[in-house]
């Protein structure tokens, strides 16, 4: 296993390109099935910027691995469909996936509800099945057939609070919005705040395609004794909070969640996104990761390869995809075949996997298998991340 | 027996006089015409009278039983009924449909029943159809039975309407212009269906430019001018008023 | 207090003045047409879509901005002339589904053309933003405002001045007496969507800078444009920048003293009690039935 | 002017068994169960079977819904709303109250009926765009509420329910499914046409042609706008009882805005006033989007375009035209 583990790894630092030649030298036998990736993504819709990229990295990857051979001579097929982030309409993609294309395992659900409409038909089908979402709800508790490669919205709020603990601040205000990630972000926060001694002041909500929330804004900076504030979103709605922000004149320290860890966001923010904290993959800031940093080769390979493709920057989202992508080909190559058991057996024992949202190791009771130190913060200085820790 | 009376009756569109203090009583069983220059009120009374417009002042009695204010389907169920000057067809439906709508009043048209089409609603549905099938057989539209509403001819509808106000079993019926838009054989064909209907013991109150009609069917007539009573009598009467004359001549005499 | 009362006033003045300019261009249609045209927030994403991309090709704004516009307004003209023309007098919900389909049509063209990212506009005087008894508003939203008031301004003089406006309005009233009088009505309605989409696509960019942009974002400026167009009575300009206002203000007094999570609700609330008492909007004409 | 109106008018008796045949509460109904009775030989996968289901489902909620669009005249761009209403009802009953199945069904049914009941008289007072805009407002509300009320609603995430029991059977599986909204569609269907073609259904038809010359001859027409208005929101309820616990989840998405939209779009596609057309609307409106998943990027591209040009070329809908087209050609 741990062989294993490092040899994926020094692939990884030759790039995708290389992994396949690895995974198996000998060129595929026509004769052989095609090993049938299925994926249930956000491509259009509010998700849109989270699913869009999602697709291009599979994309992207299974037609470079299948140039090089694919996975134990058998070229992998891939079928994606958009759900337009809609929670039936997902559903029904994933029965169509299992009962019609008949895939071997399924990647995706790119949003919370989307991922919770698939769960129960995946279970039931017994597919292995990696979901690209957020929420903790995913895989607490466990379900057998299911795991996440994001990190949980549990882990993120533990990270910003740990900071603000450090800055010695106790009382927080908390503006989310109403829907999917916000909301479950939101739910996340209240219940870890009291493990770091914080104490939630105030709760404000806005809405995905709101314009201007200095209304919510001003009842948080009236709250008695606010001392910071962390808006959970993804989207334009954190921009227009930063931006709000700094036309109220608010000074106190903003925190944001891993929605936003994108360059997109410090754009769309501009300079009020300055002194913004973040906790952030490593993937978003993968110039700046020393170069001891286990992540450090994966990310810069993985972005690199993006972005030559693409010319657009490789998001934390599009990680998702590709670390679910080759958790899934790990585990395919080492239960030697796509028997469904035996996959989702060796997703389950994946141990040291680096990726480019942290370095993975599941277990029975654990199928996202990261930690907080997956997570970094970082604050926007000169437009720019600034990594913290 | 007075059927309908109407006391001081007025309604003001925006300031404007449509109908300015009209009083006037309708005997039961006799055709009662309203004439009257273009822009006269003539609609105006109808539609006050119908419960389509509430009344700015004044006062519709029916039966003695004041009704003014009252809907147009509450009136219909007292017995009031109308045709149109612009029709109001129902022209999705066919033309025996729009008849039996007409009967809507006598039909059983609680919900459950109509759903769940139980066989007291079938059966009271037939009966109205046979009922409608002959009443456009009476106003001589009998072979549209099965055409779309929308298909039949101007003049057709014109009598489908009327089949369809009688067919609420009305005591009196308004007729809004009948003949107009009809050629001169059309127009003796309907003024026969109007003599037919007041044998039967309706109570007619027609508005009408044709003055061969009116003055060839009418028992009464009542002559408006800008919203006001010119004059009230019988058809011979009122083709000897002077001021009718002038009102119909203009402002020459 | 006040200034706290003042913010929540000019956070609803600031969305106020963005879903009145989504709301004009509905009046303009409906003037001439009768059609609501559920497309009408997609030339509002046009016009922003456009500017970004042009300014991204290294045009200067004061130039991709026109050049914008004029792409919305060709895109009007090309959905009256291939979409709405030919349905002729279909019955107002099959027009209603037509723009629906435009709609889609024209956010499927968006996210091929362009992507599915959001894209800010810089804003046109900056982000320091102006303060007034201890309450704050960004110069853009002054922008949004002064917009709005000159489209009125600009469509009052059209109408009530110009051979083109006053066809237009003659249409509004009567088809048929227009077309007697000699109005060629089909290129009053052409005109009706080119106008309108221009309009909504100077609407989409000054407010860009605020609300950013992408593919998506006409849904809701449409959505919100027609819930002012209606409130504020169909077919009446100054009606639909009053609605858009109301429905602005009521949004921002809704989170700021109620319930952030209920503020669309709110809104939703009172144009329901406005129509209840008016059911022609604030400002519509009082339709009455002949018989 | 329509298939239903057109042979429920003629009468029966004198046409004999053929024409009987051709009435669509004998012919019709027939055909109807027929092709749902054959449809399973061709559905060759549960996820066939599931675009199915939802079509049906998507069917019933347009038979009702055309009632009021098609027949009494009146648009509801918020009938999405009662949909979710009816579906959130059914879940929160089993799931957090351990209520039977269908009572749950029955209970979200009259809790939809007696909602929109109430505001239906103030509501139907507005005409064409006015209307519209008080039902969008309506169906609004509702989907915030279930959205933010996630204490019951379960929030954005949505609701998760049990398979449905009825006494003491489990109903799963797309077979079983497929059959309970079958047979749903065609009681929905069979209720739609007697209602057509009764004396509710002609004050209805010929309030949609005229309000004033309805009421003159006594038919009160805001309570019928009323009626067609509460027997619609109902029969989506049910739909959406069923949706719910077929799908084993609900979302607030289900309710909002957009769904209102489809569901319109699906009635007048497919041709208002017809029952069949809006049959026809909801299972093409349901299929097509599967099928186009084919174009990737370019889906929304091609729908916009169908969507359009069957509305311009078929003005009354795909179904209504092209059955006038078939009886015009025999008849030439």
């Amino acid at each position: 296993m741990k062989a294993y583990g490092s040899g994926l790894r020094t692939t990884l630092g030759a790039g995708a390109l290389a992994l396949a030649l690895v995974l198996h030298p000998t060129a595929p036998d026509a004769a052989e099935p095609p090993i049938k990736i299925g994926a249930v993504l956000s491509v259009t819709g509010g998700a849109s910027f989270l699913g869009d990229p999602e697709k291009k990295v599979l994309e992207l990857f299974v037609d470079r691995i299948n140039k090089d051979g694919g996975v134990k001579g058998r070229k992998l097929q891939l079928t994606v469909y958009d759900d337009g982030g809609a929670a039936d309409k997902a559903a029904s993609f994933t029965k169509r996936l299992i009962d019609s294309d008949g895939v071997d395992i399924i990647i995706g659900g790119t949003t919370t509800a989307t991922t919770m409409a698939a769960v129960p038909l995946a279970e039931k089908a017994e597919i292995p099945f990696i979901s690209l979402a957020g929420a903790v709800v995913i895989v607490e508790p466990v379900k057998k057939w299911v795991f996440k490669t994001p990190h949980t919205d549990r882990l993120a709020a533990e990270k910003v609070f740990a900071d603000v603990k450090k800055r010695g601040l106790s009382k927080v205000a908390l503006i989310s919005e109403d829907a999917g990630f916000g909301k479950s972000g939101h739910d996340q926060s209240v219940l870890v705040a009291k493990d770091f001694g914080i104490e939630i002041v105030a709760d404000e909500v806005y809405s995905p395609k709101d314009s201007d929330v200095t209304a919510q804004l001003t009842r948080l900076r009236n709250a008695p004794g606010v001392q910071a504030v962390f808006n959970f979103g993804f989207g334009q709605g954190p921009a227009i909070v930063t931006r709000n922000y700094q036309q109220l004149g608010i000074t106190l320290p903003l925190y944001q969640s891993h929605g936003v860890a994108s360059k997109e966001y410090i754009k769309l923010a501009g300079p009020a996104s300055e002194g913004v904290r973040l906790p952030a993959s490593g993937l978003v800031i993968a110039d700046q990761l020393p170069a001891a940093d286990p992540q450090k080769a994966v990310v810069t390979t993985f972005k690199k390869t993006y972005e030559d493709t693409y010319r657009m920057e490789a998001s934390a989202f599009a990680g998702h995809a590709y670390d679910g992508l080759l958790i899934a080909l790990a585990a395919i190559d080492r239960a030697g075949g796509t028997d469904k058991v035996k996959v989702r057996d060796e997703i389950e024992k994946t141990a040291n996997f680096v990726g480019t949202g942290g370095v993975v190791t599941m277990s029975a009771k654990d199928h996202m298998g990261l930690t907080p130190d997956a997570f970094h913060m970082v604050e926007v200085r000169k437009g720019d991340w600034a990594l913290l820790d | 027996m007075t059927l309908l009376r109407v006391e001081t009756l007025s309604k003001q569109f925006g300031g404007i006089a449509a109908v300015d203090g009209l009083s006037f009583a309708v005997e039961a069983g006799t055709i009662h015409s309203i004439i009257g220059p273009n822009g006269a009120g003539k609609t105006t009374v109808l539609n006050l009278v119908t419960g389509v417009y509430a009344p700015s002042r004044g006062a519709v009695y029916l039966d003695g039983a004041m009704v003014s204010g009252k809907p147009p389907y509450e009136l219909a169920a007292c017995g009031l009924s109308r045709t149109f000057q612009n029709l109001q067809i129902y022209t999705s439906m066919t033309a025996l449909e729009n008849v039996m709508v007409g009967r809507h009043l006598r039909l059983d048209r609680r919900l459950l029943p109509s759903l769940l089409r139980f066989p007291g609603v079938v059966r009271r549905d037939e009966a109205a159809r046979d009922r409608c099938i002959e009443l456009m057989e009476f106003v001589g539209c009998g072979r549209y039975v099965d055409a779309d509403a929308a298909s039949l001819p101007y003049g057709a509808l014109k009598r489908l309407e009327i089949a369809r106000a009688l067919a609420t079993e009305p005591k009196l019926l308004l007729l809004d212009e009948p003949a107009a838009g009809l050629n001169a054989t059309e127009s003796r064909e309907v003024d026969a269906v109007i003599k037919k209907i007041a044998a039967q013991g309706i109570t007619v109150i027609l508005v009408e430019h044709d003055m061969k009609m009116v003055m060839g069917i009418s028992d009464r007539i009542l002559v408006l001018n800008h919203g006001r009573k010119l004059t009230e009598g019988a058809p011979d009467e009122i083709a000897a008023h002077p001021d009718v004359i002038a009102a119909y001549l203009g402002a020459a005499a | 207090m006040t200034s706290t009362f003042l913010q929540f006033l000019f956070s609803g003045l600031t969305l106020g003045a963005i879903y009145a300019l989504a709301g004009l261009g509905f009046s303009i249609i409906y003037n001439a047409s009768h059609v609501i045209n559920f497309a009408q927030g997609e030339f509002l994403m046009i016009g922003a879509m456009a500017t970004v991309s042009l300014v991204g090709l290294g045009l200067p704004l004061e130039l991709a901005i026109p050049l914008a516009v004029a792409i919305a307004a060709a895109v009007g003209v090309a959905l009256a002339r291939f979409a709405v023309v030919p349905a002729g007098d279909a019955s107002v919900v099959t027009v209603i589904i037509i723009t629906i389909g435009a709609s889609i049509l024209l956010r499927g063209v968006a996210q091929v053309v362009w992507d599915k990212e959001f894209h800010a506009l810089p804003a046109f005087s900056g982000t320091v933003p102006i303060s007034v008894l201890g309450a704050t508003m960004l110069p853009q939203s002054l922008w949004v405002m002064g917009v709005s008031l000159a489209a009125i301004l600009a469509l009052g003089w059209f109408f009530g001045r110009t051979m083109a406006g006053k066809a237009m309005l003659a249409v509004s009233y009567s088809r048929l007496g227009a077309q007697l009088v000699g109005v060629p009505i089909r290129r009053v309605l052409l005109t009706s969507f080119a106008l309108s989409a221009g309009l909504g696509a100077i609407g989409g960019i000054v407010v860009a800078p605020i609300t950013f942009t992408s593919y998506e974002a006409g849904v809701m400026l449409g959505l919100k444009g027609f819930s002012a167009a209606v409130l504020g009575g169909l077919g009446n300009g100054l009606g639909a920048v009053l609605g858009g206002l109301v429905v602005g203000i009521a949004e921002a007094m809704s989170a700021g003293y109620l319930s952030s999570a209920y503020k669309d609700a709110t809104a939703f609330v009172i144009i329901l009690v406005v129509l209840f008492f008016l059911p022609n909007g604030l400002l519509g004409h009082k339709g009455s039935e002949r018989v | 002017m329509t298939s239903d109106v057109h042979a429920s008018a003629a009468p029966a008796r004198r046409g004999g068994l053929a024409r009987a045949l051709l009435r669509p509460r004998t012919g019709g109904l027939g055909l109807l169960a027929l092709v749902i009775a054959l449809l399973p030989l061709a559905l060759p996968n549960a996820y066939a079977y599931d675009v199915a289901i939802n079509a049906g489902l998507n069917a019933i909620v347009c038979v009702g819904l055309n009632l009021l669009i098609g027949y009494a005249g009146q648009i509801s761009l918020g009938h999405a709303a009662f949909f979710g209403l009816g579906a959130y009802a059914s879940g929160i009953l089993t799931t957090r109250y351990g209520w039977p199945a269908p009572g749950a069904l029955a209970a979200g049914a009259v809790l939809v009926g007696v909602l929109a009941f109430a505001v239906a008289r103030p509501v139907l007072r507005l005409k064409g765009h006015y209307l519209a805009m008080a039902t969008l407002g309506l169906g609004v509300i509702i989907s915030i509420v279930l959205n933010t009320e996630s204490w019951i609603t379960g929030g954005p995430d949505g609701l998760m329910l049990d398979d449905l029991t009825v006494l003491g059977w489990t109903l799963a599986g797309d077979h079983t499914w497929y059959g309970i909204v079958g047979v749903t569609l065609l009681l929905t269907v069979w209720l739609a046409l007697n209602l057509i073609d009764s004396p509710v259904g002609r004050a209805l038809r010929a309030l949609h042609g005229t309000e004033i010359g309805a009421q003159v001859v006594g038919v009160d027409t805001a309570h019928y706008k009323v009626l067609a208005f509460v027997v619609s929101a109902v029969i989506a309820a049910v739909a959406g009882s069923l949706f719910a616990h077929y799908a084993g989840m609900i979302t607030p998405g289900k309710a909002g805005f957009m769904k209102s939209v489809e569901l319109v779009t699906m009635v007048v596609f497919g041709g208002m006033a017809s029952t069949f057309g809006a049959i026809v609307g909801a299972v093409s409106l349901t299929v097509l989007p599967q099928l186009l998943v084919a174009f990737e990027d370019y889906e929304s591209i091609v729908l916009g375009l169908i969507m359009i040009g069957t509305m311009v070329f078929m003005r009354r809908g795909l179904f209504v035209t092209l059955l006038d087209l078939a009886k015009s050609w025999r008849r030439s």
